[in-house]
């Protein structure tokens, strides 16, 4: 799979609607991940699904989307953009993910992302990336299924990231992208009640950066396999702290809210600009370079 | 950062206080409350209204006064607006917002087209525009007379002599009896209007916005759709390339014509899917 | 062992020397906490072990202080200030933490606070506080060798802090404090270099905030022992959160950087406020209230 | 919150290119770069300047210019300052800061005394501050006569009737031979001084805060301690009940009293005991 530049879409950013999508690879992405999608429709929570912290936002959607049959147009109408289509995946086995992620596949999908680190969903996402030993089951399964990239977004809600990442790995996971949301909550004090109708959620946006670098950091250190940093980034200096920590592309998500969604083609030109500044003939020459020192 | 930081925190959730209800008609409630961020809204902003351990929901901000009044209508259709209407003054809600883009304020010869409690956006326009406009021809619709909203208040703006009230209702028990849309034609036929602006039901907006279109009269709309985030994020709220929560609620001509083919005809459910409107 | 009011130092923060812990006191800190003393002295990283991100700071000092035979004197000092002074104590065998707390205790210590989460040191900290067999044996034999009540402060980064607190609470703990920070890191994008001297330190402060509040409700819907809450408390509002998710007393660290030491008595007097103003007649009515809902 | 965000953002490390490289003594080598906010550090304040993958080091600040630049002066003494020695012109050094409080600017009649690089933020108050003296005398000590710094800066600023410069080496070298101390005791016996600036080794603080005791004269030290975190939070530079970091690292007569136990005689290490100075 080859990226014009090193930006994606997060999974479950806008990412209900292959117009949308359109939107975004407009705005300058390089590749777009969809919403996480699994075999049936799930309609979510109910609000508030989203709190908006002073660094950050805390959220607990509950994985709203169509079910992967309705979602095949979509993907269809997808990939008339031009870019990489990575299709987002959960569900509540390993036959699931490798049912969801082989229709997603015939519709047209670049590559997989397996979500299994949904920090609010019960039975699927973290309890799946929490576990090596069920990870490894999932991403053979997956693998065993479909013919094109898999990658496994990994949850920080762990002792051992490193660990889970070679689980993924050597399961056979073509690619690792780390890291899904921050396990987290809100109170209200003046009503004393959690804000979020699921009451816990996940943090995401520059409040988790450096918890997120730090992932990509240690996954480098022990796996081969090719890493997406996601977490925070809301510019080019953010973007160039994952490639330098490990990361081959990174996500970028939150801060469409913060920036708009320009904001990729902010961050691919700032990354060009430092490239040519500091002269680096590539994305790949800075990839792991802090590791160096 | 620092932008952004002030951004994610204007925009943040804080309590208040209910200060005044008022029964508007038999299913719709105004609620009054203080928030100093929301009383600097512009006619045509949202917020987003949260029930404590109920649920967030999105409503037009109907009034924001200079002291930091803020004022919404609510119309009882669900579990969430039922549960507000239950609550009594002095309770606590919580608030975020202002949402969205707004109405732009066109003087000239200006025609309002209102349904139900898409009213609320409509008459907080109309309240700030009045003095500024040539003309000014405001039509609204509802199912029966004591639907038919804010009518004392409409009536004070729409005094004058270059003013005009027309009311529809479907059962004829006031004005004209059927749909807002109806005197529309003829209106449209016999005056030359530099803006139509339009609040209400979709299939309503989409009546409204062909018939301007084929009079090529300008027109804004302001659009419903499923909000959860309202800061543009999660995609709940999209039609066609647009998000209605940040790139809306008001959508001109030009981009309704872009979504024509969901405009008044399907939206997202709960889980994506399109359904039927 | 009671407070006059529900604010602490934390651990770590000005706690080498009894003076400085006197202006904590001073500034209307219902408790203090000392830095993390070990048998023997140690000298900590080389700077910088400090990085100040945008939401927080990353530190990673290394453990520095003067041992506990030498601190000795600042316990018998710091005792005069009038509220209750916790050792925080740190060791690299359970044997070893057991020592350094019956030191602390026959010098005047009123508790210890075993920290076994410092995300930075090898083989102390986060190496038992991610085990739930390694942390029970330390607190039972610390327990079998002081009378004083014992707080354990766990670590977020780890895969179920509930798990952890009930091994802890199992084995005697009287008390949870719970957060210590956040693993992170920061990378400088102009000299492609890792900040910290030591690269991966611990995220403190706001941008915390949302991640502690989660692990203190997780830990009071699971345990009955007390919780004190901490990390990113900055304001009354914070503290309060803190308690309606079920802490009893709360440490205040990093707020000491961003709004001077009078943040304890500015967070002491709006919780007073507070309960004055919703007709609450103590803090212990408010004690995990938000589980209620 | 928008505050305190401001206020640690505020600090953060930036790197920027070394722009110039001046040899001042055998020694002492001045670096010139850009950075906005400690150009408009005032004379007291440091900075933390890191050298990369090296030490992080506390530095006064020498000049701190409207165009943006600043100096330090670093004294080659150990790891860190020999590998700072060693960078070239275009080389990266990070900075954050500036941080501390800083010396009053204080008119009349002044006196100051400086040894080694402690005279770097007093030459630099010197600077800001000759014009609106009555008296300036400025007393400087060195090992020898090399070893002085600045001397063509404080020629300029000390050439007028009402200043005077003294220098003492302790081999004589040049000027008087001894401690910076040594002139002192006869100069505050035959003149009165309004207040003393003084910052070098403790120990000549200690003696010159002994003498301005002994003849009832106001007196500003900057004091140096280990610094760590620099923002007050983690206590490695405590002094009594002060952070130095922050508390200072500029002290009065007063504060100094306080503090009298270990003012010129303890300091804390890097595992936090006290030892002898
Ligand atoms: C921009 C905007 C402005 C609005 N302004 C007003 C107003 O001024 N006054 C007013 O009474 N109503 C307004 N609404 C509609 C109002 O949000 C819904 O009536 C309310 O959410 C219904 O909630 P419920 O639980 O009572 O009903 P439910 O039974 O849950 O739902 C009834 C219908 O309301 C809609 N709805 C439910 N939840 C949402 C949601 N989160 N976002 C959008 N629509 C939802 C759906 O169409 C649903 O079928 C506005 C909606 C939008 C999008
Ligand atoms: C407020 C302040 C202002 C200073 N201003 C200047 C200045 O303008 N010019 C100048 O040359 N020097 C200045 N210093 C001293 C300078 O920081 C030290 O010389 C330098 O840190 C030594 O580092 P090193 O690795 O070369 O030496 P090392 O061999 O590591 O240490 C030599 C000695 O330097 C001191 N030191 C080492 N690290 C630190 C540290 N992190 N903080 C404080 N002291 C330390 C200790 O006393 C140590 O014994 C200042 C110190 C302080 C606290
Ligand atoms: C509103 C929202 C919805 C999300 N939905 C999904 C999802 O469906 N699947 C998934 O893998 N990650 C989801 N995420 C996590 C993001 O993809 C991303 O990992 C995380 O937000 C961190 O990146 P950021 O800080 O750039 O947003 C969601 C995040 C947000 C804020
Ligand atoms: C500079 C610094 C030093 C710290 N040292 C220790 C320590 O020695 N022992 C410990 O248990 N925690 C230590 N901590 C963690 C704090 O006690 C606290 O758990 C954490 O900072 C979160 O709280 P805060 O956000 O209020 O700072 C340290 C934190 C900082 C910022
Ligand atoms: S409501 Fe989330 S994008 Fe509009
Ligand atoms: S250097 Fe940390 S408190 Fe002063």
């Amino acid at each position: 799979m080859r990226l014009g530049n090193p930006t994606m879409l997060a999974s479950g950013i806008l990412g209900l609607s292959a117009e949308s999508l359109g939107n975004i690879v407009m705005a300058g992405a390089g590749a777009i991940v969809t919403k996480s999608v699994g075999l049936k429709p799930r309609n979510g929570y109910a609000n508030p699904t989203i709190v908006q912290t002073s660094y950050g936002l805390i959220n607990a959607m509950g994985l709203p989307n169509p079910g992967i049959t309705e979602f095949v147009k979509e993907i269809h109408e997808a990939k008339s953009f031009g870019v990489p289509v990575i299709v987002s995946v959960y569900g509540f086995s390993a036959e699931e993910y490798a049912t969801v992620a082989k229709k997603a596949v015939d519709a047209g999908a670049d590559a997989v992302e397996l979500n299994v680190s949904c920090p609010h969903v019960e039975e699927t996402g973290s309890e799946i990336g929490q576990n090596p030993k069920i990870l490894a089951e999932v991403v053979r399964k997956v693998k065993a299924s479909v013919e094109k990239p898999v990658f496994v977004k990994l949850s920080p809600n762990v002792t051992n990231i490193a660990e889970i990442a070679e689980a993924a790995a050597k399961a056979g996971a073509d690619a690792l992208t780390a890291i899904n949301t921050v396990k987290a909550m809100a109170i209200d004090t003046e009503t004393t009640v959690p804000i979020l109708s699921n009451k816990k959620g996940g943090l995401s946006g520059p409040a988790i950066k450096p918890v997120a670098v730090r992932c990509v950091y240690e996954i480098y250190e022990r796996v081969k396999v090719p890493i997406i940093g996601c977490g925070g980034i809301t510019n080019w200096r953010d973007a160039v702290e994952f490639l330098l920590a490990g990361a081959t592309a990174v996500q970028i998500g939150t801060a469409i809210a913060l920036k708009g969604p320009n904001v990729f083609k902010k961050i691919k030109r700032g990354i060009n600009a430092y490239l040519r500044r500091k002269g680096f003939k590539s994305v790949n020459e800075i990839v792991g370079l802090s590791h160096c020192s | 950062m620092k932008l952004w930081a002030y951004h994610i925190a204007a925009n943040k959730l804080r309590t208040t206080h209910i200060l005044n209800i008022e029964t508007e008609s038999p299913t719709v409630k105004i609620f009054t409350f203080e928030d100093k961020q929301c009383a600097r809204a512009k006619p045509g902003q949202f917020l987003m209204l949260w029930i404590p351990s109920i649920d967030e929901i999105p409503l037009s901000i109907l009034d924001a006064k200079e002291n930091g009044m803020v004022s919404v209508a609510v119309k009882k259709v669900g579990e969430a607006t039922s549960a507000f209407h239950k609550k009594k003054v002095g309770e606590l809600i919580g608030v975020r917002g202002p949402f969205g883009n707004c109405f732009t304020l066109k003087g000239g010869r200006i025609l309002m087209v209102s349904g139900g409690t898409g009213t609320a956006p409509i008459l907080f326009l109309a309240e700030r525009l009045a003095s500024k406009t040539a003309k000014l021809v405001f039509v609204m619709g509802a199912k029966t007379r004591e639907e038919l909203l804010f009518m004392n208040r409409l009536r004070r703006i729409l005094g004058g002599e270059k003013t005009q009230l027309i009311a529809a209702t479907e059962d004829g028990s006031y004005g004209i009896k059927g749909l807002a849309t109806k005197p529309l034609e003829r209106l449209l036929e016999k005056e030359r209007f530099d803006m139509i602006y339009t609040c209400g039901p979709e299939q309503m907006m989409r009546k409204v916005f062909d018939l301007a279109e084929k009079h090529g009269v300008a027109l804004e709309a302001s659009l419903e759709r499923l909000m959860r985030c309202a800061i543009g994020l999660c995609g709940s709220c999209v039609i066609g390339r647009y998000r209605v929560c940040k790139d809306g609620p008001v959508f001109t001509a030009k981009q309704l014509r872009e979504v024509k083919s969901e405009f008044g005809i399907s939206k997202r459910d709960f889980n994506g899917r399109k359904i039927a409107l």
